[in-house]
C-alpha cells in the first residue's frame, strides 16, 4: 500500500521577484545581502523565513518576508504579491511522488528530482508547482480556483495508488 | 467438437454463458473454458451471420466474440481468447437473433452472393429519405454488440511514467532483455497482455523453464524494474512515447480498488519490441466453421490449459511449425488423422504421422456447432477425412504494429513470406519472432473464391477482392476500403497477409510491391472510458470556485457558468423566479445601492519604467498621460485591427499599473502579454504579473454607493475614475472608482485570502442603506441600459473600434498593436455593422434575434443582448446593424423564428441611461 | 506528443507547451502596413522544417523558437527568446 | 459504364458479379488538358465531375500523387451540414447541402447520404441563445433549423446525460434535420466514376512537383509521369495547399494542422443523429456499421505527420463520455489524421491566385467534407469561366488583404486557437 496523505497548509506571503534587467548584478547584490544565491532553475534557495523557488528564467516564487528585497532589486526588478490567488497543498508520505504520476506528464519519480529542487507542471490540466521538501514531502503551489478540483483528483487518485 | 476434455477435479469457479452456468478452472481464459465445455459455437459474423467458433488463443480473434458483464460494466464485442475467466464472469454471444444456435440474421449468408463487395454503393437510390428507409434496417442488422445503457460505475487511471527501456512482451526474449537492461541499471519497463510471462515457454517448452521465468521476474524487480502484465502497448506516438493499457480488473469484473484499468503514458529512452508473431490462417472453402483452428493455439489449448480441442485432427500446413502441434495432440490423445502439407517433398517431420505433400484443404463439411469432415487436394487429387478439428498454419506475420506506428519502415522475408521491421526514426528496435519468423513454403493453391474467408469478421472472401480489382479499386487503401478488410474489431491481424497476397497476384508483383496499409494506434482496440481517464465525470473541464464561493454558496443564488468559472447570477428571496430577483437587484442599484463578486475579472500588474511602453503597445488608447492614482477606459485590438478585449487601465504608483479586462479574455490576454512582453519587447525593463486569483473583487454600485463607501474606509471615496489603497475590516484594500452599472460605483480589490471579513463589512453597510447583492442578470440589465460593451456579445471578433464608436479614443500617436490592421480598407467600408440601441415599439426584443426590415428579408444585424428599462420598464437591446450609426430613427423587425418570437424595434444610440454621465459625479 | 528540449527546464512534455505562431508571421517593427498585413496573413507553412514559436506555459511560461520538422516531429533546435536569464 | 441497379446485383448473384467493368479507367496522361486539377479527393473529383457535367468541357485530368480520396476525404467525420452563423456560409453550404439530398441519384452512387439531423446542443442559457442566434440567422436565410427543448434533445438521443448536475448539463439544443452523415469514401468514388464516364481522366500516382511558367501564366505542371501541358490549373489539396502553392512561389493564409478521428468497435445502434455542442469541442456519429466516430478539435499547431497527440484524442473523448456515459465500454478500435488547412479566418479560400491561369481551392479547416459537391461546384465555375461565381466571390484569396474576412468564431488571424 503506498501512502499519501494531502494537506491544505494555512495562507503565507507569496511574491513574485522578477528582474527585467542587470540579472547578475541583482544576483551579487542578492547573495550579498542574503548570504545565499539567487537559486538556479528548477531549484530553491534560503530558509522557512524566506524562500526563493526558481520557476521561471526571470521570476522566483518568494515565501516569506519580503521586505529586504525591493532595495536589492533597486530598478532592476518588481517585487508582487501572488499569495491570494495560490492554495499551498502538502503532499506526505513515501506515495508523493506515485501520486504526482497520476494524471500527470512530469517524471516525479526521478532520482534527480531531489529534495530541493522544483518544477512548474500540468497535472490534471491545472498548471501546478512543485518544490520538494524532503524524500516524504513536496509541497504543491495550487491556484486558488482549482484547488477544490484538484484535491478532490488527488484524494480519489491516492486511493488506488499501487 | 468433443466434451469436456480434462478432469473437473481442479475446477474452481463458475461463470455463465448465453444463460447456462459451466465450470472454469483458475487461469482459463474464456475461450479456453468453452472449449473445455465442448462449445464449439461462440458466435455469429459480422455480415453474413455465419456461425463462428474459437479460431485463436489471442488478441488477433477475429471470430470469438462475446459480450462480457453486466450494467455499466458491459463490455460488448470482448474476445474470448482474451479475457481471464472469474468466479461469476457472465457473457452472452451477440450480432443474433433469437439465439446463437438459431439465427435469422443467416438470412444474410443465403444471399450472399448479392451482398458481394461494394453491394451497398450499387443500390438503394431514390430520396436521401428512401436511403434512411432501408439504412434503418441495415443499421439494426449491422453492429456486433449491444452498448450497455448505464453510466460506468468504475473509475479508470492516467500515469505517466518514464523509464531507460521499455520492453514489449514478454516471451523469452523480452524476459531476457528487459532483464539485462534492469541489471545495466537502468530503469525499465516490461509489458505483457497475458496474465502470466513466459507463457509461450508452457506452449513450447525450450531450456528456459517456468523456474527461469520466475527468477528472471525477481531479478528485474529487485533491480528497480516494473513488470506489469495484462497491460499492453497499444499506442506509439511521437518521441518515443508509448501508450500501455492495463487491465486491474478483467471485462466486467468489479475492481478490487474501485479502478478497472489504468491508461499508462510511458516516455521510453529505448523501446524494444518482443512481440512475437501471429500466425496466419488459409483461404479455401469454408474455412471459417467452428472447429477450424490456428495450429500454434491448438497446442496452446493442449499444453497450457489442459483442452483437447478435437479428438480426430486434420492438420494444414506450409512450415514446420505444424508438426510441434500434431505432437503435442498425439500426446493429449488425440488421433491426428492426416497432416496436409504444402510443400512438395516430405520435410522430415512425419515420425509416423500420416502426412500427405503437396497437400491443401479444399473444404469442410459439419453442423453450426462443429466439423464433421475434410477434404483437400494431394497431388491434384481430392481426398476427404472425417475429422472434429482442423489446425492450420499458413505461415507467420510478426506483430509489427508498434514499430509502425513508430513511423518505422519494413522490408520483406521472402522465406517468411512476413514483413519484417527495418529502418526508424524513433529509438526502436524489435527482437526474437517479430524480427525472425519461421521460413514457410508458398504456392499458389488454385481453391474456389467464393467463401474463401480471409477477413473472417468481416466476411471478406477471396471472391470480394477478386471483385473490387476487377472494378478498379486496386490500391491497397481502395480494396481495403471497398470491401471492408481489416477494418473489424480485429484489424486484420489475421487478413491482411491473404489479401495482400491475392491482391499481389492479381496485379502480377510480388506482395511487397502491392503496398501494405497503415498501422495505426491501437494495437489492440481501447476502452473509451480508459482514454477519458478522471476526467469523464467533468469533461476534463474542472469548475473554477470563487475565493468567496462558500459566501456566495451560504445564500444559495442560481448559479451561471461563465467559462470554466460559477458565478452568482441572482440571489432570489423565497418565492421570487429569476427575472423577478434580477429586477428587484437592478432597480436597487439604480435607486440605493447593490453589491457584486467581480473577482474573476482578468488582471495584470504592469510595473516598471518601460511599464508605459508595453501597455500602449497592448492597449489601443492612449496611458502615458495617466497621473498616479487615476484609471480610465482601454480596449485592445488584434493585429487584423479588430477589437478583441476592453478593460481599465489605472496609475497606481509612479511606475505601477493596474490593467483588468475581461474574464472570457483572461487566457488569451495572458498570453498576448507575456508575447508582446517577452517575445516582441524582451529589452523593456517592465514586470507583468497575472494577478486575477490574487485579488478578489467586490463592486459597489448605486447612488448611494459613495456613502456606504465612506463609512466602510472612513475618509471621502475616490471620485469617479480615481483609485485608492486604504483598508476596510482592518484588511488592505484597492479601491477603484470605476462603474459598468452607469451608477457612482467601486470596485474593491483584496487579497483573496482575506475577502470574507471586507465582504461581510461591504455587505453589513450595503444592506443598512437598503441595499441588496446582486448578480450577473442584473449586471447585464445595467450595463445593457447603460450601454457598456461586453467581450463575446458586442465585442465579437469582427467589430473596429469604429464599428464599436471607439475610433475617438484610439491613441493618435498609433504604434498600438492592430494600427496597422487597421488601415485595410474593408475595415472602413460602407455597409459594416455598427453598434446601435434598439428599442421597442412592440413587442419584447429577443436576445440574439435578427434584424429584418420585412419578413422574409436576410438579415442586416442581430440583437446581441436584450434587456429591459430598469425603472421605467420597456424592452430594450444592443444590436449590430449595417450602417447602423446612420440608421438611428428607422424601424425594424427583430425576428426569432426558432422561437417564434418577434419585436418590431425603433434603430436608437446605444445609450438608454444617463447618456451624460452625471450620474459618475459627486 | 513531442518531448520538447525547454531551454531551462530541460526535456519536458508537449502537453506543457502552447504553439503560438511561427517566426515568419510576426512582422517586423517599423515595415509598412501593407507588409505587415502581408506577413501576418501568409506563412510559408512547408512540408518540412519550420522555426516556431513555443511558450512553455504550463511550465517556466518562457517563450522560445523551435526549429521542427512537420512531417517526422523531428525538433532540431530549440531557442530560448525573452529577456536576459540568470542560468 | 454499367448502370448500378439492384437488378445489377441480382444478375451478378447469378454470374459472380462477374459483369462489373472498373468503376473508372486507368490511363496514361497525354501532353496536354484544358484544365488540370491536381488532388484527387472529394473537391478535386467533385470538381472535374461539375467541370464535364455542367459546363461541358472533356479535355480534363485530375492528378493524385497517391490514391484517389487517399486524403481527407477518406479521414474525417463524415458530417454534412450547413448550420453556419454568417450569410456567405449559408449560401455556400447551403447550396452543398442541396447537391447532397440528390447525391446518390445524380451520381448512380449511393454515397449513403442520411440526413439523420445535425444537432448542437447547448448547456446554460447562454448557450441556447447563442444556438437561437445561429437558428434564427439560418431560418432567416431560409435553412431548415430547429430549437429544441430538454425533453426533445432527450427523446432523441436517450443515452445523453441529461442529470441536472452534470458538469455541463444539457438545457436543449439546436438542430439541423438536413444534415447528417454520409460514406466518405463514395463520395470520391462516386464524383470519379461520374466523371471518368464523361472521359475525365484521372491520374494516379502522379505527383506534381512543379508549374511549368510562361511568364506570369501557368502552362503546365512537372509531376513524376513527366510533364503534362495545362490551360488553366486548379490546386484542391487541402493540407497540402501551402506546399503546392509553394512550388508556384506562393504564400498563403493556411496553416496545415493534424486534425484525428476515432471510431469505435460496431455496436447496434444507440446513437440516432450526429451530436455536437456549442461548448465541448467533440462531436459524435453512428456509422451504418455500427462504430461509434467520435472526432474533436485539431491538434493545434502545424503538422503533415497524419498522426495525432494521443492527450488531444483523450480529452475529445473525456468531453463525449461526459454527453454520453453509456459510451465509457466501448473500445477504440483505429484512430486516424487528416492534414487540415487551416485558413486565416476559418473560411475556405476558392478563387485566382495572384499567378495567372492557376486557381486555389483550399482553406476548408476541419469542415471540408460537407462542403465537397458545393467547393466541387463553385470551382468549376471558376475554372471553367475564369472568374468566381457569386456563391465563391466573397471566398476569394484577396479578403485576407483588403480585410473583408469572413470569420465565422471571430478568432482571427490565428489557426491555432480556433
Amino acid at each position: 500500500m503506498t501512502e499519501v496523505t494531502i494537506s491544505t497548509l494555512p495562507a503565507a506571503p507569496l511574491w513574485a521577484f522578477e528582474i527585467w534587467r542587470n540579472p547578475d548584478a541583482v544576483a551579487t547584490r542578492f547573495a550579498a545581502a542574503m548570504g545565499f544565491a539567487l537559486p538556479k532553475m528548477g531549484t530553491s534557495g534560503g530558509s522557512d523565513a524566506l524562500r526563493l523557488i526558481r520557476y521561471e528564467p526571470t521570476v522566483w516564487l518568494l515565501e516569506g518576508d519580503a521586505s529586504a528585497l525591493p532595495s536589492i532589486l533597486d530598478t532592476d526588478g518588481a517585487l508582487t504579491a501572488i499569495g491570494g490567488g495560490i492554495t499551498r497543498v502538502l503532499l506526505s508520505g513515501t506515495g508523493w511522488r506515485r501520486l504526482l504520476m497520476e494524471g500527470g506528464v512530469f517524471d516525479a519519480e526521478s532520482p534527480a528530482f531531489a529534495v530541493g529542487c522544483s518544477a512548474s507542471t500540468i497535472i490534471d490540466h491545472v498548471n501546478i508547482r512543485l518544490h520538494v521538501q524532503s524524500e516524504e514531502s513536496c509541497l504543491a503551489y495550487v491556484p486558488l480556483s482549482y484547488t477544490q478540483g484538484i484535491l478532490h483528483f488527488w484524494q480519489e487518485a491516492a486511493k488506488a495508488l499501487d | 467438437m468433443t466434451g469436456p476434455s480434462r478432469p473437473n477435479t481442479d475446477q474452481d469457479s463458475s461463470f455463465i454463458f448465453d444463460g447456462m452456468r459451466y465450470p472454469a478452472r483458475k487461469g482459463d481464459t474464456l475461450a479456453a473454458a468453452l472449449l473445455a465445455n465442448g462449445i464449439g459455437l461462440v458466435g455469429r459474423s459480422f455480415k453474413y451471420h455465419r456461425p463462428r467458433g474459437i479460431m485463436t488463443a489471442g488478441v488477433e480473434e477475429p471470430n470469438a466474440l462475446v459480450t462480457v458483464g453486466e450494467g455499466g460494466r458491459t463490455e460488448p464485442n470482448t474476445r474470448a481468447t482474451d479475457v481471464f475467466v472469474y468466479d461469476g464472469l457472465v457473457a452472452r454471444s451477440q450480432n443474433r437473433w433469437p439465439n446463437l444456435s438459431l439465427d435469422f440474421g443467416a438470412i444474410f449468408g443465403l444471399a450472399g452472393p448479392v451482398f458481394s463487395a461494394g453491394f451497398y454503393y450499387k443500390t438503394f437510390f431514390g430520396s436521401a429519405k428512401r436511403w434512411m428507409f432501408y439504412e434503418h434496417f441495415i443499421r439494426k442488422a449491422a453492429g456486433l454488440g449491444n452498448a450497455p445503457r448505464d453510466a460506468d460505475p468504475d473509475r479508470f487511471s492516467q500515469r505517466a511514467a518514464f523509464c531507460d527501456v521499455l520492453v514489449v512482451g514478454a516471451g523469452p526474449a523480452g524476459i531476457e532483455a528487459a532483464l539485462e537492461a534492469s541489471e545495466a541499471g537502468k530503469r525499465v519497463i516490461l509489458v505483457e497482455q497475458d496474465e502470466i510471462i513466459g507463457a509461450s515457454l508452457i506452449r513450447d517448452p525450450q531450456e528456459q523453464d517456468s523456474a527461469w521465468v520466475s527468477e528472471s521476474a525477481d531479478r528485474i524487480r529487485a533491480a528497480g524494474g516494473r513488470i506489469l502484465t495484462r497491460t499492453t502497448a497499444s499506442g506509439y506516438w511521437e518521441h518515443d512515447l508509448v501508450t500501455l493499457t492495463q487491465r486491474l480488473a478483467e471485462p466486467g469484473q468489479i475492481p478490487a480498488n474501485g479502478v478497472a484499468q489504468r491508461l499508462w503514458h510511458v516516455r521510453a529512452g529505448q523501446v524494444i519490441l518482443a512481440t512475437g508473431s501471429s500466425e496466419r490462417p488459409m483461404a479455401f472453402p469454408h474455412n471459417d466453421r467452428p472447429g477450424v483452428m490456428l495450429s500454434q493455439a491448438v497446442r496452446t489449448y493442449v499444453r497450457r490449459f489442459g483442452v483437447c480441442p478435437g479428438q480426430r485432427v486434420v492438420i494444414a500446413t506450409n512450415n514446420d511449425d505444424a508438426y510441434l502441434t500434431a505432437h503435442a495432440l498425439r500426446e493429449a490423445g488425440a488421433q491426428i488423422v492426416a497432416i496436409l502439407d504444402a510443400r512438395p517433398a516430405p520435410a522430415g517431420q512425419a515420425n509416423g504421422f500420416t502426412t500427405f505433400n503437396n497437400a491443401h484443404p479444399l473444404s469442410t463439411k459439419g453442423s453450426r456447432h462443429c466439423l464433421k469432415s475434410v477434404s483437400g487436394l494431394v497431388d491434384g487429387v481430392s481426398k476427404s477425412w472425417d475429422a472434429d478439428l482442423l489446425a492450420v498454419s499458413g505461415g507467420f506475420t510478426p506483430v509489427v504494429h508498434l514499430h509502425c506506428q513508430a513511423g518505422g519502415s519494413l522490408e520483406w522475408n521472402d522465406a517468411a513470406q512476413a514483413f519484417v521491421p527495418a529502418q526508424s526514426r524513433q529509438n526502436v528496435k524489435t527482437i526474437g519472432g517479430a524480427a525472425t519468423p519461421a521460413a514457410i513454403f508458398t504456392s499458389a493453391p488454385v481453391v474456389p473464391a467464393k467463401k474463401s474467408f480471409v477477413d473472417f469478421q468481416n466476411d471478406v472472401t477471396l471472391a470480394d477482392v477478386d471483385l473490387a480489382w476487377a472494378e478498379g479499386y486496386r490500391s491497397v487503401e481502395h480494396l481495403k476500403r471497398y470491401t471492408t478488410l481489416g477494418m473489424a474489431t480485429d484489424q486484420g491481424k489475421t487478413s491482411n497477409m491473404g489479401a495482400l497476397a491475392r491482391l499481389a497476384e492479381k496485379q502480377g508483383v510480388a506482395i511487397p510491391e502491392a503496398g501494405l496499409t497503415t498501422f495505426r494506434p491501437p494495437y489492440t482496440p481501447v476502452t473509451m472510458g480508459l482514454f477519458a481517464g478522471a476526467a469523464a465525470k467533468d469533461a476534463g473541464a474542472h469548475k473554477r470556485r470563487l475565493a468567496l464561493y462558500d459566501v456566495h454558496a451560504a445564500k444559495k443564488p442560481i448559479w451561471q457558468p461563465l467559462g470554466y468559472w460559477f458565478r452568482p447570477r441572482a440571489y432570489p428571496m423565497t418565492g421570487e423566479n429569476l427575472a423577478e430577483a434580477a429586477m428587484r437587484e437592478a432597480r436597487s442599484v439604480r435607486t440605493a445601492v447593490g453589491m457584486t463578486d467581480v473577482s474573476t475579472l482578468a488582471k495584470f500588474e504592469v510595473s516598471g519604467p518601460d511599464a508605459v511602453t508595453l501597455l500602449e503597445t497592448v492597449c489601443a488608447t492612449s496611458v502615458g498621460k495617466l497621473a498616479i492614482g487615476r484609471g480610465r477606459y482601454t480596449f485592445m485590438l488584434r493585429e487584423d485591427g479588430f477589437v478583441f478585449d476592453d478593460g481599465t487601465v489605472w496609475r497606481i504608483d509612479e511606475n505601477r499599473y493596474l490593467l483588468t479586462s475581461s474574464t472570457g479574455g483572461a487566457d488569451r490576454m495572458a498570453t498576448h502579454l507575456s508575447y508582446v512582453r517577452n517575445y516582441l519587447h524582451p529589452e523593456l525593463s517592465v514586470s507583468v504579473v497575472n494577478v486575477q486569483e490574487h485579488h478578489a473583487g467586490i463592486a459597489i454600485a448605486g447612488p448611494r454607493a459613495k456613502s456606504v463607501l465612506a463609512k466602510l474606509i472612513g475618509e471621502e471615496p475616490p471620485r469617479h475614475m480615481s483609485t485608492v489603497a486604504t483598508k476596510i475590516a482592518d484588511v488592505a484594500v484597492l479601491i477603484l472608482a470605476a462603474s459598468y452599472s452607469g451608477e457612482r460605483a467601486f470596485e474593491i480589490y483584496v487579497d483573496a485570502r482575506n475577502a470574507t471579513p471586507v465582504w461581510g463589512a461591504c455587505e453589513t453597510a450595503v444592506v443598512a442603506e437598503g441595499g441588496c447583492l446582486y448578480g450577473l442578470e442584473a449586471m447585464e440589465f445595467l450595463r445593457i441600459e447603460k450601454g457598456h460593451l461586453v467581450v463575446g456579445a458586442e465585442i465579437d471578433g469582427r467589430m473596429t473600434p469604429h464599428d464599436l464608436a471607439l475610433d475617438k479614443m484610439l491613441n493618435k500617436a498609433g504604434g498600438f498593436i492592430g494600427s496597422a490592421g487597421l488601415t485595410r480598407p474593408a475595415l472602413s467600408e460602407a455597409g459594416r455593422r455598427q453598434l446601435v440601441g434598439l428599442e421597442a415599439v412592440e413587442g419584447s426584443i429577443p436576445e440574439g434575434s435578427m434584424l429584418v426590415t420585412a419578413d422574409g428579408k436576410s438579415p442586416e444585424g442581430h440583437v446581441s443582448a436584450s434587456a429591459f428599462r430598469i425603472l421605467e420598464g420597456g424592452s430594450i437591446a444592443l444590436g449590430q446593424l449595417a450602417d447602423g450609426f446612420l440608421r438611428h430613427g428607422e424601424e425594424l423587425i427583430a425576428t426569432s423564428p426558432t422561437r417564434g418570437q418577434r419585436a418590431r424595434v425603433r434603430v436608437v444610440a446605444p445609450h438608454f441611461y444617463d447618456s451624460a454621465g452625471e450620474r459618475y459625479r459627486d | 506528443m513531442m518531448l520538447i528540449n525547454c531551454p531551462h527546464c530541460g526535456p519536458r512534455a508537449q502537453s506543457e507547451f502552447i504553439y503560438e505562431r511561427t517566426v515568419d508571421s510576426v512582422p517586423p517593427a517599423g515595415v509598412s502596413n501593407d507588409k505587415a498585413m502581408q506577413t501576418l496573413f501568409t506563412r510559408g507553412n512547408p512540408r518540412g522544417v519550420d522555426e516556431e514559436i513555443w511558450r512553455h506555459t504550463f511550465g517556466c511560461r518562457a517563450w522560445m523558437v523551435v526549429t521542427r520538422h512537420r512531417v517526422t516531429n523531428g525538433i532540431s533546435h530549440v531557442r530560448a527568446v525573452g529577456p536576459e536569464a540568470l542560468p | 459504364m454499367n448502370r448500378y441497379s439492384a437488378f445489377g446485383l441480382l444478375r451478378g448473384a447469378l454470374n459472380g458479379q462477374k459483369h462489373w467493368q472498373p468503376a473508372w479507367r486507368d490511363p496514361e496522361p497525354k501532353a496536354h488538358y484544358d484544365i488540370i486539377i491536381i488532388g484527387g479527393g472529394g473537391h478535386g473529383l467533385a470538381t472535374a465531375y461539375y467541370l464535364a457535367k455542367v459546363h461541358g468541357l472533356r479535355n480534363i485530368a485530375v492528378l493524385e500523387k497517391g490514391w484517389i480520396g487517399g486524403g481527407n476525404t477518406g479521414r474525417n467525420t463524415t458530417i454534412v451540414r450547413s448550420n453556419y452563423r454568417l450569410k456567405p456560409l449559408h449560401d455556400l453550404f447551403e447550396f452543398g447541402l442541396k447537391l447532397w439530398h440528390n447525391l446518390s441519384d445524380e451520381l448512380n452512387y449511393n454515397v449513403m447520404f442520411s440526413p439523420r439531423g445535425a444537432m448542437f446542443l447547448g448547456h446554460s442559457d447562454a448557450d441556447m441563445v447563442k444556438l437561437a442566434e445561429r437558428g434564427d440567422a439560418m431560418r432567416c436565410d431560409g435553412i431548415d433549423a430547429d430549437l429544441m427543448t430538454r425533453d426533445e434533445v432527450a427523446k432523441l438521443e436517450p443515452l445523453l446525460d441529461m442529470s441536472r448536475n452534470a458538469r455541463f448539463p444539457i438545457e436543449g439544443g439546436l438542430i439541423q434535420r438536413r444534415g447528417g452523415t454520409a460514406r466518405h469514401d463514395a463520395v470520391a468514388w462516386g464524383y470519379a466514376r461520374g466523371a471518368d464516364s464523361f472521359g475525365v481522366d484521372i491520374i494516379q500516382k502522379c505527383e506534381v512537383n512543379g508549374f511549368i511558367r510562361d511568364g506570369d501564366a501557368v502552362v503546365g505542371v512537372e509531376t513524376t509521369r513527366g510533364r503534362i501541358g495545362a490551360g488553366r490549373v486548379g490546386i484542391c489539396v487541402a493540407g497540402h495547399s501551402g506546399h503546392v502553392a509553394g512550388l508556384a512561389g506562393l504564400k498563403l493564409p493556411i496553416e496545415s494542422q493534424t486534425l484525428q478521428a476515432m471510431v469505435t468497435e460496431g455496436v447496434k445502434p444507440m446513437i440516432n443523429s450526429v451530436i455536437m455542442s456549442q461548448s465541448l469541442h467533440c462531436y459524435i456519429s453512428q456509422s451504418d456499421k455500427g462504430g461509434i466516430v467520435f472526432g474533436g478539435d485539431p491538434d493545434n499547431w502545424p503538422s503533415y505527420a497524419q498522426r495525432g497527440h494521443p492527450m488531444v484524442m483523450e480529452g475529445a473523448i473525456a468531453q463525449g463520455l461526459a454527453l454520453v456515459p453509456a459510451l465509457s465500454r466501448l473500445r477504440m478500435v483505429r484512430t486516424w489524421s487528416g492534414v487540415t488547412d487551416m485558413s486565416f479566418d476559418g473560411s475556405p479560400i476558392i478563387g485566382e491566385t495572384p499567378v495567372r491561369n492557376l486557381y486555389l481551392n483550399g482553406g476548408w479547416c476541419y469542415g471540408g467534407f460537407k462542403a465537397t459537391p458545393a467547393s466541387g461546384w463553385t470551382y468549376a465555375h471558376t475554372l471553367a469561366t475564369g472568374s468566381p461565381h457569386a456563391l465563391n466571390a466573397p471566398f476569394s484569396l484577396e479578403r485576407f488583404m483588403t480585410g473583408a474576412t469572413i470569420d465565422e468564431t471571430g478568432t482571427g488571424p490565428m489557426p491555432n486557437s480556433r
